[in-house]
C-alpha cells in the first residue's frame, strides 16, 4: 500500500473523527502511556500547566505526578534524563518548550542520545523521543520561530520526522515512542490547530522514514515537509487552476527520508521544487536536491528548485515575509516550468 | 524624573551575605524595622515612588494595547517594583554594563532608557533602536549600556562575566550588572558564567529576581537548595538576601554588594525575593489558573512594593494623596498614549531591512536573496 | 579477587557533611588516627590491597603497550587506586548502576568487569564488548552496569539523574553512582544534572574524583569556591569530603553516603581528595612539566595510596613481604601480557561493522554507503 | 589578481619562508596580538601548556597572563565570555580544545555571537573569534574527530572559514581577529604539521569569502576544503597521469563562499565532485551541489558527485577507512567522467 493509498484508505472508513494536530499528539500520548507503563512525559510546564501550547493538557490529571511531571529549567538536564531513563529500561517522551531551546541540551543531544547505541555497541541504547515545536508564523521573533532541524539530520544516531497532518502526527508519534532508537519530534507549531484531519479510531502507527503523495501529478514534483505543506497544496491549487498537474509530497521523515519515493516522482515529473523554511545554507534539503540530481539527472527537465528560509536569523516584524508563502512556492515552480 | 546621578554610594553599614531571612528595612507595615539611612529623606522616597508607579502604569497599559492588538507580547514585571528600581540605583547608567533578561523594563525605566524607546521596540516600529528585530520585551539601549536581550534563558550569564572581565582588562572602574528570574538559575549556562566570574574575580554583580515562579515551576520544582543565593558558596562569592518587595533594603544591599565588587573583591550574588503577581505573559493569562491558588496570589498582591513605600512616607509624615496619586497614573498613561502614537507614526520596517545586520557587511548570498524578495515584493506592486 | 559480594553495609559511625577537612581514618603513616571499624580485618585489606596493586600495575602496562604502538592513547588513574577502590565498595556491581568517567578503569577493575574485556577495549579488538567504536579509555561492561563513557566532560551527569529517576520510578531499590573530576564540576551539564538530581530527590551517589588538575589548569583555576563538596549547598543534598588516597576513609564514606541515598533520602555528592600523579594522558607526557613543579608531584607520589594500606598491613601485624609484593606485580604483568595475546588473537574489527548499531535497524541511506564502501574494500582485492 | 596567481606571487617572492600549518596559526596570533592590545586569547590550557596541540605555545610567556589565559572547563563560560567582551570592545580569540567539544557552548554561539548585531540592531556587536582543531585520522575516536562545520554554515550570523594551507591559516585568522563579524575558524587538524608552505614575511590576510583556484584544469572541477584537500590533489596527480585535466578548488572559506568562482569552474569544465568529511546529509556540500546544479545546469555533463563522510558517529578503529582518501575521491571523478 502506498501512502497515498493508506490516506484514501483513511477517509474512506467510517471508524474515523476529524481532530486537529495538537489534539493528534495529545491522543497518541494518552494512548501511548495507557499501553506502556515504561512511557513517561516530562519538561517545563507539561503538568498542570499542560504544555505551552496544550499538548499535554489533561495527562498529569490522567496518569499521576510519576508520570507526568514538569523539571527544573535546564534542556541539558532535560534531555540527559530522557538518555538516563532510556538506558535503564523507560521510554521516555521529553519536551523542549521550542526547538529554539534545545541549544543547551545540544551536547545532550548529539554526544549522548545519538552516540549511545553505537559507541557502546549495542551494549546500551537510548529508544526515546524528544518532542518540540518548531517553525515560524507566530511572530516569536529569533526563538519562538526557528527550524532548527538541519542541525539534528546532520547528526548520525538520531531519527528526525516532522508531521504535517493529524494522522501523520499521531502515527509517527507511536511509531517514535515504539522504535528502539532516539527520535526528534518537531511539530509544527502554527499547524497545531490549523491543520485538521481524519484518524482512525483503532490503533495505528506511520512508519518512520515514509514519505507521503498528498496529491498526483504529472509536470512538477513540489515536495515539503512540516509548516510549508499548506502553502505547497495552494502553489499546487493556484498552478493546477492554470493546466499544470504537481504532484506534492510531504516527507513527513527527515532520517531516514524516503528517496526512493522522491526519485520516482521526479523520475515522472522531470521537475522538482523543494520547500523548506530553514535557512538555506547546509538545509536538509541540500541533500534531497543533491540526490534528485544524482539519481534522476537524465530525467530532469530543469535544476531543482528551493525555496527555502532566508539566511538571516528569525526577524520579528517581518514574521510572515520571512515564510515561503503559496506565491514564493508557486513563482519557483513557474521558473523551473519555464526553464 | 528618569535620569540617575553617578551613583553616590550610601553609607554602608553592617549588611552580611548569607542571611537566614531575606534583609529588610522597611515592614509591610511601612514601618522601619530597622534605622532607615539618612539619605532616604521623603523627597527622595517620593521620586523612587514615582519611578515605580511610572513602571506599574506602564505594564497596565501593555495590557491594553496587546488587547488592541497592536502588540504581540507582554511580560510584566508588576510587583517587582522595588527589586528592579532599587537594583537600578546601584548602578551608574552609561558607564555600568547591564545584561538585563525580558522582564528587565521596569530596571530599564529606571535607569533612564526613553520610554519612547520602549515602546517603540513592543511595537517593533522604525522607531525601535533594535529595528523591530525581536519580539517585544527583549529590549536594548546603546547609550544606557543595557545590552540586547536574548529569550534563551540564562544566556545573558556568561556573556555578562565577558563583559566584567574586559573592564577589568581594560582597568576601568566599571562594573556589570547581570539579571536573571529564579528558574534560570537552573540552566547550564546560569552556572557556567557564575563559576567562571568566580574563578577569574571578575566585577560582576548577578541579581536574581526570584519571583517565585518560572511559568508553572515554582522555586521548589526548580532546586533543592535551601535558596537562591546560596549558590553563591559555589563559586566563592557573597550571595546576599533581601526582601525584593523593600525598595530601601534592595537599594542598600545591591548598593552595598555593587561598591564590594567595584572595590575589586570578585562577584557577588543578590537574591531578591519577590513575586509575580500577574501571569507569565499574555500567552499565560488563562492557564497560570492551573498551577498556582488565588490565595497565594492574593496574599502577595497584599504585599505590593508600591504601597509600602507609599505607607512609609504616610509613617514619615508626607503621603501621597489619593488624587496625587490618581494625577500621576493620568500623567503615565497620557505618556504611554504619546509615546505610542510617536511610535506608530514612523511605521514598520519593510522587507529591506531583514538582510541588513546579519554582518557588518552584506555577502553576496543576502544580496542574492535580498533581490529575490524585492522581485517578489515590489513585483506583486506592479 | 575482583566479583564483590553485595555490599554489606559497614555499621556507620556519625560521618559528617560539609567537614572543613577530610575525613580521614588511616594517616599517612599508615596509623589509624580513629578506630578502624571492625570489616577491615587484615585479609580484608590485603584483598583490597590486591585490588589496588593490579589497577596500578595495569596502567603501568598500558605505558608499555602504547610504547608498542599496540594502542593509541591511555589515562591512567595512578595514584587514585584509594578513590576508586574504595568507591567500588560501596556499589552493589550489576545491580546498582555506574556513569564513570574516561579515568575509571581502576573502578571497572574493582567492579569485576574482567581485565580481558577492558585490554580488548583499549586494542580495539573484535573481543570489545563496544567493538572497537571509541578510544581507549570509554568503557562499557553491560554486566556491570557500567555505562558506556563519552569523552564529553560532565555529559554523563545528566544522564545519571535520569538513570537514578527511573530506578525511583520503577520502584527498585537500585542507585546510581556517577563519577567526574574537578574539571567537570564548572560545565554547565554538571549542574544541569545535580540540580536536576536535587529537584527529583533521585536516588545517585555523585562522587568527585579531585585529582586536583585538569590537564594544566589547577583546582583554583577552575573554581574560587573553597572546594567541590560545598557545591552541594547549591541542590540541597550533603556534600561529604573525604581522603581520597585513604581507602578506609573513601570505603566508610561512600558506604556512608550510597547507604543514605538507598535509605530514599535523595542524591549526596562526595568529593575525594587525590592527585593525578601521572600525567594527564599519553598526550601530555612531556607537556606536563611546564604546568606543574616537579616538588608537587614528588609530595604526592610520597603520599602513595597502595603504600598506605601496606603500611596500615604492617602496623597490622601482616606486612606484605617485598618477595610477596614482586610475586603479585609479575603475576599481573602476566595477567596482562596473556590478555593482550587473547585480545589480539581476536583481531580488529573490519569496515562492515561501521554501519551497524548507528539505529537498531539499518536505513537504506547506511545499506547505500556500506555498498560503496565495500566496493572500495572489497574491489581493491580482486 | 585571482587566488592561484597570488598564490604563484607568494611562492615567486624571496620574502618568504616554509613553515607549518599550527606555526601559521601562532604566529598569526602573535602578530595580532602585537599590532592590538585588545586582541586577547583564552581557552582550556592555552596559557603554560600552550594548548593540546601547542598552537598557543610560548604566547603567555611573550604576553602575560592577562592577555592569554585557561579558563574553566566549559566551553559556554569560555563563547560567552569571548560574546561579552567582544560587545565591550575586546577582540577575543578563544580556543576551543576540539571542535567535539563545541556542544556545552552550542547555545551561546547561534543565541549570542550570531545574533548579536541582528537583534540589537546594530547597536551591539560580537566580533569574535573561535579557533577550534576538526577533522579526523588521527585516531581520535568520536570526539577528537567529528567536522562538525556544517552546523555553524547553517546558523546566520556567523562566518565559517577553514584552511588547508600555512598561507591560508594565518591570513585567514588574521582577517578574521580584524573583522567585524564572529567567526568560527576550524583548524583541520591533521594538518598541523603535514601541511607546509610558504608564507611571505610581510603582513597580509586572506579574504574571507574568497577561494582558491588550486590547480587549473579543464576537464572536472574537484572542490574542497580543509583537511581532504592533500587528497584532492593526490586524485587529481592520479588522474592527471591518466591524462584527465583536474581542476581543483579550495573553498577556504564555507560562509560567505565563492559562488562564483566555483560557478566559473563547473561552466568550463561541465563536471564537479566535492569532498568533505562530515556525514553526508545537511552537510554544507549539499548548499554547493545544489548551486551548481541551478545555476550551471546547462553546462553539467554529468551530475554533481560527491564524496562525504558516512552518516555514522565518527568510529575509532576505522579512523582512515571513514575518511574519503584520494582512491574514493578518485573513483568518484571516474563516475562523473564516465557518465
Ligand atoms: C533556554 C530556554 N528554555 C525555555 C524557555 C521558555 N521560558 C520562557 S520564560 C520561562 C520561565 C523563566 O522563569 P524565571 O527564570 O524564573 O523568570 P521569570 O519569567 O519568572 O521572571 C521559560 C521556561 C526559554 N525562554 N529559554
Ligand atoms: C566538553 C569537553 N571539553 C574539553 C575536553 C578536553 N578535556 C579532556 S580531559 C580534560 C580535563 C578533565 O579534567 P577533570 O575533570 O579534572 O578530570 P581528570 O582528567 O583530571 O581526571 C579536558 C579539558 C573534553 N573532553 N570535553
Ligand atoms: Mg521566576
Ligand atoms: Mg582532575
Amino acid at each position: 500500500m502506498t501512502a497515498t493509498q493508506e490516506r484514501k484508505a483513511v477517509v474512506a472508513t467510517p471508524e474515523t473523527r476529524t481532530i486537529n494536530l495538537i489534539t493528534a499528539i495529545t491522543e497518541a500520548l494518552h494512548e501511548e502511556m495507557e499501553r506502556d507503563e515504561r512511557v513517561v512525559l516530562f519538561g517545563q510546564d507539561v503538568g498542570a500547566r499542560g504544555g505551552v501550547f496544550m499538548a499535554t493538557a489533561g495527562l498529569q490529571a490522567t496518569f499521576g505526578k510519576k508520570r507526568v511531571f514538569d523539571t527544573p529549567l535546564s534542556e541539558a538536564a532535560i534531555v540527559g534524563a530522557a538518555v538516563g531513563m532510556a538506558v535503564r529500561g523507560l521510554r521516555p517522551v521529553a519536551e523542549i518548550q521550542f526547538a529554539d531551546y534545545m541549544g543547551p541540551g545540544f551536547d545532550q543531544i548529539i554526544s549522548q542520545a545519538a552516540k549511545m547505541r553505537y559507541r557502546s555497541g549495542g551494549q546500551y541504547t537510548s529508544p526515546m523521543v524528544i518532542r518540540t515545536p518548531s517553525g515560524g508564523g507566530v511572530k516569536g521573533g529569533h526563538h519562538h520561530s526557528q527550524s532548527p532541524e538541519s542541525y539534528y539530520t546532520h547528526t548520525p544516531g538520531l531519527k528526525v520526522v516532522m508531521p504535517s497532518t493529524p494522522y501523520d502526527a499521531k502515527g509517527l508519534l507511536k511509531a517514535a515512542i515504539r522504535g528502539e532508537d532516539p527520535v526528534i519530534f518537531f511539530e509544527p507549531k502554527r499547524l497545531y490547530r490549523a491543520s485538521k484531519g481524519e484518524v482512525p479510531n483503532h490503533d495505528y502507527t506511520v512508519r518512520i522514514g515514509e514519505g507521503a503523495i498528498r496529491r498526483e501529478g504529472t509536470d512538477l514534483s513540489l515536495i515539503g515537509y512540516g509548516g510549508v505543506m499548506p502553502d505547497l497544496e495552494r502553489a499546487a491549487d493556484a498552478l493546477g487552476a492554470e493546466g499544470v498537474s504537481v504532484e506534492v509530497i510531504d516527507l513527513r521523515s527527515l532520517v531516514p527520508w524516503d528517496k526512493e519515493l522522491v526519485i520516482g516522482s521526479v523520475q515522472k515529473t522531470g521537475r522538482a521544487v523543494l520547500v523548506s523554511e530553514a535557512p538555506r545554507i547546509s538545509n536538509f534539503m541540500g541533500e534531497v536536491a543533491y540526490s534528485i540530481q544524482a539519481e534522476a539527472f537524465d530525467s530532469l527537465l530543469a535544476p531543482v528548485g528551493q525555496v527555502a528560509g532566508f539566511d538571516i536569523p528569525y526577524p520579528y516584524v517581518q514574521d510572515k515575509i520571512y515564510l515561503p508563502g503559496p506565491n514564493r512556492i508557486t513563482a519557483a515552480c513557474v521558473q523551473a516550468l519555464n526553464y | 524624573m528618569t535620569t540617575l546621578p553617578l551613583v553616590e554610594p550610601l553609607p554602608v553599614t553592617g549588611i552580611q551575605p548569607f542571611t537566614k531571612e531575606p534583609i529588610r528595612y522597611i515592614g509591610e507595615d511601612g514601618l522601619p524595622v530597622q534605622p532607615l539611612p539618612a539619605a532616604y529623606t521623603p523627597e527622595r522616597l517620593r521620586e523612587l515612588h514615582g519611578v515605580m508607579l511610572r513602571a506599574r502604569e506602564f505594564d497596565r497599559k501593555l495590557i491594553t494595547l496587546l488587547r488592541q492588538g497592536r502588540t504581540t507580547f507582554y511580560a510584566q514585571s508588576s510587583g517587582m517594583e522595588a527589586t528592579q528600581v532599587g537594583l537600578a540605583h546601584s548602578v551608574r547608567p552609561g558607564h555600568d554594563w547591564v545584561w538585563p533578561y525580558y522582564r528587565d523594563h521596569t530596571l530599564a525605566l529606571a535607569l533612564g532608557v526613553p520610554m519612547f524607546e520602549l515602546i517603540s521596540q513592543v511595537l517593533g516600529s522604525n522607531s525601535d533602536p533594535s529595528r523591530g528585530r525581536q519580539m517585544p520585551h527583549h529590549f536594548a539601549a546603546r547609550k544606557q549600556n543595557f545590552v540586547s536581550i536574548s529569550s534563551s534563558i540564562a544566556n545573558q550569564v556568561p556573556p555578562a562575566t565577558g563583559t566584567a572581565m574586559a573592564q577589568k582588562y581594560l582597568g576601568t572602574d566599571e562594573i556589570t550588572i547581570c539579571t536573571f528570574g529564579d528558574g534560570a538559575t537552573s540552566e547550564g549556562d546560569w552556572h557556567a558564567g557564575m563559576n567562571m566570574a568566580g574563578a577569574m574575580a571578575a566585577p560582576c554583580l548577578f541579581v536574581c529576581e526570584n519571583n517565585q515562579w518560572a511559568i508553572s515551576t515554582n522555586l521548589r520544582g526548580q532546586t533543592a537548595s535551601e535558596n537562591i543565593h546560596i549558590k553563591a558558596k559555589a563559586y566563592g562569592m557573597p550571595g546576599f538576601y533581601v526582601d525584593g518587595n523593600d525598595l530601601v533594603a534592595v537599594m542598600e544591599v545591591c548598593t552595598h554588594a555593587a561598591e564590594w565588587v567595584r572595590a575589586g573583591n570578585g562577584p557577588a550574588l543578590v537574591e531578591c525575593l519577590t513575586y509575580r503577581v500577574g501571569s507569565h505573559s499574555n500567552a499565560d493569562a488563562d492557564a497560570e489558573k492551573h498551577y498556582r491558588t488565588r490565595e497565594e496570589v492574593q496574599e502577595w498582591l497584599g504585599r505590593d512594593p508600591v504601597v509600602r513605600v507609599e505607607k512609609l512616607l504616610e509613617h514619615l509624615g508626607h503621603p501621597i494623596g489619593s488624587e496625587e496619586r490618581a494625577n500621576m497614573i493620568s500623567a503615565v498613561h497620557r505618556e504611554v498614549d504619546e509615546q505610542v502614537i510617536r511610535a506608530e507614526a514612523t511605521g514598520q520596517p519593510d522587507w529591506r531591512i531583514m538582510f541588513e545586520d546579519v554582518y557588518a557587511d552584506m555577502p553576496a548570498h543576502l544580496r542574492e536573496e535580498a533581490a529575490m524578495l524585492r522581485a517578489e515584493q515590489e513585483g506583486g506592486r506592479k
